[in-house]
């Protein structure tokens, strides 16, 4: 046994208490989208960092010792919530105790929040597809920032009417699509929030979770709605693997109506350098854009 | 028109199948069929090393980064079974463990890094049966024709190989040569079919038709003829299950057809199922309570000199139980060999003649066992009652024949119908 | 007082009748040879006297009692191959295990135990290389290992499966030497042997058999000239034919009523 | 302090696994880490469905469940159908797993339900998973859990020891001494399963897989005997789980799969050694023997 106790001591010899407390306060956000939004409400006595960084998937995240050095120094945490960020969303429920943490999704009315599972009372978290209801969350978290007054009011107060008016251009630009063709066809469902926001039909192939699989009889369907509606394009996401859409463009081929690949979206994360949709605003505005080329 | 991608996963499935089935039969006899699942873990580290590489996530290059890392696993494992003592399976063990966390290692590395697009790298190369695309239907040709033609061309060699290593390495054979030919001939399967269908159904594909196949033949050939029919149908039917109704996953679907098929050979199989063994036994058990009421009526009415028997009487001499016995009789009077004479029963013509060949082959074994295996008469009594109810016509004019047409048994009492095998 | 006898022993191996209604008594202080052709059910004996495998029907008795009364008083050596010599034990660790017990497997081995094991190796000059790990023993070692093994058993029937197989010439003597010793304290030993010339020096018990008994008694009225040509004479062409019937239809061997 | 407790976790798994893992590679059962890891999933999602909850004790009790039920199916395709072990364990896990998929898309596609996301820990939240006791914290809750496991794992060892050894070894002879193998055998699977599911809980499957079988191969290589390879097999997973933290920190990767590299690194130097002392040793005895001829 003395083996066991000499490991023991060597273990803690090696550890030191990491970095020194400076006076700011430390935010961790989870996502790209809440740290982008974030960067635009606090003040400078704040410093932001994101956990996941672009075209990370939020379901997978895989913490390493960087991102728990993270979230053990920071004051605030703010999170998507509804379990968009699967497991941590257990510790960030801990972590409660000794941080102040807010959970975004969880702060908005139920009744604006999409049911994904009625029996369980689940929800689907994807909200930031809906900028009006997005912009609300980022309200709700402005008052809360405001007791801890490390806000900027002025550049809070400028972001929050720049996604105002995003939202209303994102209405307008998917007006000027024919009601016929408004369909949405991904491989993934995580648009329902943008589809009940601008009214438009959201069809994917298989529902949120990773792990289930689509049938033959979803990719029939899928084609047989293409073509009979004549839908010009349908959409990959950036962190599925193209090929189960270019299936459903192949079979519609077949049929005789070539369907377009519209282009990729950006879905659970911001778009990397370059992409032209590093930030929430430039995402919408990439997905969107990419949309009307598609169903025009 | 029948629905054209209704067609190609049919056909994709399917030559999946064919192809992995082939594989699968010699990864099965070698102990190894767990290498699917080695190779499906381990192909994670070379595609997100190819993405470091290129930046660029698309199949093309992503897929050959796969192909390179399967290919190591699957030579690190023979390796570690080579030169040390560690087993086959836990050597696969450690590889898909190690492999696979590398793969993890390299891809949170990447997450924090700055390229970006890397969201869903280790899922990208793991296809859904259900989006098959042409252009995949004319590779799983090629893949198929590659693994059947090796084999077919090697087959003498391979089939040595598999069965008798040692003996193999011997007479010389390459036997380094065969198994780096079969480790490739596994992860072009392998990293073809995940592109396609999936880790899961790639393992199951491997593994189970192979498993199935063995409770039917001994024969290599056999076994891969019937490893094929088994990952083809399967396939076929999962696939046609998963049309039938919308979120009905194709992959999972083939996977529990495969599985069923194979429980279900581990079972009925004729050779070696427990249940067709269990109601085989039964049908015979039934068939020796008959024989046993027909032989101890035709002693009964021998020594009596009367036709008719009490049914009392009958279950005394023979300690039937009163149940079987009912049963028995049913079946006999329904198949005529007995007829009711009031309250008795007796023997018809055709019951009387089954009775006394019963008697006859219980005697004439009861002598072979003395004469020829020199056991003591009174030992000889039980046996004779098990065998007496299996030997066939055939064996029964041999025995006669071999015995020189005997007149009595060991216990000097008459064996009836003798002289009809004289002439 | 008889070691071991076995009444209408069968036994079948999935099915397929292996040993075919074996009868015979072993009287005490003997050294039996089981010997016969290869397949001719010899380990299968061994194997179901011992109760470790299910016989289809009949039974065995050692010293007159069923065998699960008296496991204490037996002792089995397995084949040589039938055990992975890779495993992570020394020479030592493997003759304790003979003092292991059914009832009392936890807790620690006692003093008495080591020194049983520790006499037991000397008993076959395996002392020095009580550290050295098993799969650095040559086969003789090797099988020396295992009767040292049934040795610390200090059982009075021994049951070995084909101990004189590829050893060499030093340890089959000094095996031989070693039961001939323990015969003359009075033990039984029981051996699976397929070497016809070697059994006329080493038995003067022999049990004779070819998937049923030809013969079993001393060694002289057994291995006789009829006898042999019948063992080695190839299975009876009748027999075996019957014995494949039963295996593919998977008829029971024995009616369960007339069960004695 | 978070990292001392990572690292304490890490040896903690390290050597419940190698307790383990001991027996299960000398039983030719290696790969069950891994099949238990697939096969859980049907059972995650009946908890689901049952429960109505993602909330981890329901999914724990469903996946310890369906881990024993694995192992009994194994056994059954292994005993009754005289299917060889590794057959056995691929039928039965790809069969589960594939339950798992149809449950999760027929019932509930919209709720992500994988083990990834609902069972599977990760060593690095470790420190903030505590345990609370009115509102003082007595530290992480894995570490109560892996402790309290390790002990009955550790009782368990130290009383069955001599029956694990000889029915490891030789179950022939075992059964001869009127030992019934039959019961050690489900319960070393009971036990296999419990702790694996226990600590997929706590760390993740990745590192469990390994250190079920990486540092007992490791230590199988070096030892003479069943109680040194133990001990060995504990200390390579406790040196692995110390160096896989300072890789991590190194490579900025995920802690629990740098673990686990590192014990693949371990065992590549251990492989490497043994395979270069043969080497040696075959040379010094041929020129020894070549020697004595002059």
């Amino acid at each position: 046994m003395r083996w066991l106790v000499l490991i023991l001591i060597g273990i803690l010899l090696s550890c030191s208490e990491s970095s020194e407390r400076g006076n700011e306060t430390r935010i961790v956000c989870t996502t790209g989208m809440i740290g982008d939004a974030v960067r635009n409400i606090v003040d400078s006595s704040c410093t932001v960092q994101v956990l996941m960084g672009p075209g990370t998937d939020p379901h997978l995240f895989k913490p390493t010792k960087s991102s728990l050095d993270l979230l053990s120094d920071a004051d605030i945490i703010v999170a998507n919530g509804l379990h968009l960020e699967g497991k941590m969303q257990d510790i960030l429920e801990k972590l409660k105790r000794t941080k102040t943490v807010y959970f975004l999704a969880e702060k908005l009315p139920e009744e604006r929040l999409i049911v994904s599972d009625s029996s369980s009372g689940i929800y689907d978290p994807h909200i930031w597809f809906d900028v009006a209801l997005w912009r609300n969350s980022l309200e709700l978290l402005l008052s809360e920032f405001e007791t801890k007054d490390i806000v900027d009011e002025k550049s809070s107060e400028l972001y929050l009417n720049s996604l105002f008016e995003l939202g209303n251009w994102v209405e307008k630009e998917i007006a000027e699509i024919p009601s016929k063709q408004r369909v949405l066809i991904t491989a993934h469902d995580a648009f329902s929030y943008f589809g009940n926001a601008y009214d438009m039909e959201v069809m994917g192939l298989q529902g949120i979770s990773t792990v289930s699989e689509y049938g033959l009889r979803d990719v029939s369907n899928l084609v047989n709605t293409i073509v009979e509606r004549e839908i010009p394009a349908v959409f990959i996401e950036s962190s599925i693997s193209p090929r189960s859409i270019q299936a459903v463009v192949e079979g519609c081929q077949k049929r005789g109506f070539n369907t377009r690949l519209g282009g990729t979206l950006y879905s659970d994360a911001l778009g990397p350098e370059g992409s032209g949709a590093e930030t929430y605003i430039d995402m919408v505005r990439h997905n969107v854009a990419t949309l009307k080329k598609g169903l025009q | 028109m029948l629905d054209i991608n209704l067609i190609w996963v049919l056909a994709g499935c399917a030559l999946i199948g064919a192809g992995s089935s082939v594989v699968g039969v010699f990864t099965f006899l070698r102990k190894e069929s767990l290498v699917g699942d080695a190779v499906a873990h381990s192909l994670l580290p070379g595609v997100v090393l190819a993405f470091m590489l290129f930046q660029l996530k698309s199949i093309w290059i992503l897929f050959p980064g796969a192909l390179i890392a399967g290919w190591l696993s699957l030579l690190s494992i023979s390796g570690i079974t080579q030169y040390s003592k560690i087993k086959p399976d836990t050597a696969i063990a450690i590889v898909l463990s190690v492999f696979f966390a590398v793969g993890i290692v390299l891809l949170t590395n990447v997450q924090q890094g700055t390229y970006g697009n890397q969201a869903g790298l280790d899922t990208f190369i793991f296809g859904k049966a259900a989006s098959m695309l042409p252009s995949e239907i004319n590779l799983f040709i090629l893949v198929d024709l590659i693994l059947i033609g090796t084999i077919f061309l090697f087959y003498p060699y391979l089939k040595l190989f598999v069965f008798d290593p040692e003996f193999s390495r011997a007479i010389g054979l390459p036997v380094r040569l065969l198994n780096f030919l079969l480790s490739t001939l596994t992860v072009l399967a392998v990293a073809t079919g995940i592109q396609a269908v999936g880790v899961v159904l790639m393992a199951a594909l491997i593994i189970t038709p192979a498993a199935a196949a063995r409770f039917f033949t001994n024969s290599l050939k056999a076994l891969i003829f019937i490893a094929v029919l088994i990952g083809v149908i399967s396939s076929v039917c999962g696939v046609m299950i998963s049309y039938t109704a919308p979120s009905m996953p194709t992959g999972p679907w083939i996977v529990m057809v495969l599985s069923l098929v194979a429980v279900f050979s581990f079972i009925f199989s004729p050779k070696k199922g427990i249940l067709s063994r269990y109601l085989l036994r039964k049908r015979h058990l039934v068939k020796m309570t008959d024989e046993n009421v027909l032989k101890a009526m035709y002693h009964i009415t021998n020594q009596s000199h009367k036709r008719a028997v009490g049914i009392t009487v009958l279950s005394e001499a023979r300690r039937f139980d009163g149940q079987q016995l009912g049963a028995s009789l049913k079946r006999l009077l329904k198949s005529n060999e007995i007829q009711r004479e009031n309250a008795d029963i007796a023997l018809t013509e055709k019951g009387n003649e089954r009775a006394a060949r019963v008697v006859r082959l219980h005697r004439l074994w009861e002598l072979y066992l003395n004469k020829r295996m020199n056991i003591a008469e009174d030992h000889v009594h039980n046996d004779a009652e098990a065998i007496e109810h299996i030997i066939t016509p055939e064996l029964e004019a041999e025995l006669v024949k071999d015995l020189g047409y005997p007149e009595s048994d060991p216990h000097h009492s008459e064996i009836p119908g003798i002289k009809s095998f004289r002439k | 007082m008889i070691a071991l006898e076995t009444h209408n022993l069968t036994v079948s191996y999935d099915k397929q009748p292996v040993l075919w209604d074996i009868d015979f008594t072993i009287p005490e202080g003997k050294l039996v040879g089981i010997i016969g052709p290869n397949g001719s059910g010899k380990t299968t004996l061994l194997k179901a006297a011992m109760g470790i495998l299910p016989a289809d029907s009949g039974y065995s008795r050692v010293f007159e009692k069923p065998v699960d009364k008296v496991r204490e008083r037996m002792s089995y050596v397995p084949q040589r191959q039938s055990v992975d010599w890779d495993f992570p034990a020394t020479v030592m660790d493997v003759a304790c295990m003979g003092r292991y017990r059914k009832g009392r497997l936890f807790g620690r081995l006692s003093r008495t135990d080591r020194e049983i094991a520790i006499n037991a190796l000397e008993r076959v000059d395996m002392l020095p290389l009580a550290k050295r790990q098993i799969s650095e023993l040559s086969g003789g070692q090797q099988q020396r290992v295992f009767i040292a093994r049934s040795l610390a058993q200090q059982a009075d029937l021994y049951l070995m499966d084909e101990p004189f197989v590829g050893i060499d010439a030093a340890s089959e003597e000094a095996i031989l030497n070693l039961l001939r010793s323990m015969r003359s304290e009075g033990k039984t030993v029981i051996l699976v042997h397929h070497d016809l010339h070697t059994a006329l020096q080493f038995f003067d018990w022999v049990v004779l058999l070819n998937t049923r008994l030809i013969g079993a008694g001393p060694i002289e009225e057994v291995l006789t000239e009829e006898n042999l040509t019948k063992a080695y004479g190839g299975k009876l062409n009748l027999l075996s034919r019957i014995a494949d019937l039963i295996g593919s239809k998977g008829y029971p061997i024995r009616e369960k009523s007339s069960e004695e | 302090m978070n990292d001392f407790w990572i690292v304490l976790t890490g040896a903690l798994v390290a050597v419940n696994c190698a307790i383990l893992g001991v027996f299960l590679i000398l039983r030719k059962m290696a790969m069950v880490g891994d099949a238990i890891s697939h096969a859980v999933l049907p059972g995650i999602v009946i908890a689901y469905l049952i429960s109505n909850s993602r909330n981890s004790l329901f999914m724990l009790v469903g996946a310890a469940a369906f881990g024993v039920l694995t192992s009994m199916l194994i056994e059954l395709f292994y005993k009754k159908a005289r299917l060889q072990s590794d057959a056995s364990i691929g039928i039965t896990f790809t069969w589960l797993f594939a339950i798992g998929v149809i449950l999760v898309t027929a019932f509930s596609g919209n709720v992500d339900l994988d083990q990834e996301c609902v069972l599977y820990g990760d060593i690095a939240y470790i420190p903030f998973d505590t345990w609370m006791v009115g509102n003082n914290s007595l530290g992480p809750a894995a570490i109560w859990l892996l402790s309290g496991n390790f002990l009955v794992l550790l009782t368990g060892l130290i009383v069955g020891y001599r029956g694990l050894f000889i029915t490891s070894f030789d179950e022939a002879f075992s059964i001869g001494l009127g030992i019934n193998a039959g019961t050690w055998h489900y319960a070393l699977m009971a036990a296999v399963s419990l702790t694996v599911v226990l600590s997929f809980n706590s760390v993740g499957a990745i590192l469990v897989v390994a250190f079920i079988v990486v540092p007992p191969a490791a230590a199988y290589l070096l030892s003479k005997r069943l109680d040194a390879m133990l001990w060995i097999s504990g200390l390579i997973g406790i040196l692995s789980a110390i160096s896989g933290f300072f890789l991590a920190d190194l490579w900025n990767a995920s802690i629990s799969a740098s673990m686990a590299v590192s014990a693949g690194i371990i065992f590549a130097c251990v492989f490497a050694y043994t395979v270069i002392k043969r080497r040696l040793f075959q040379k010094t005895e041929e020129s020894n023997f070549i020697e004595s001829w002059q």
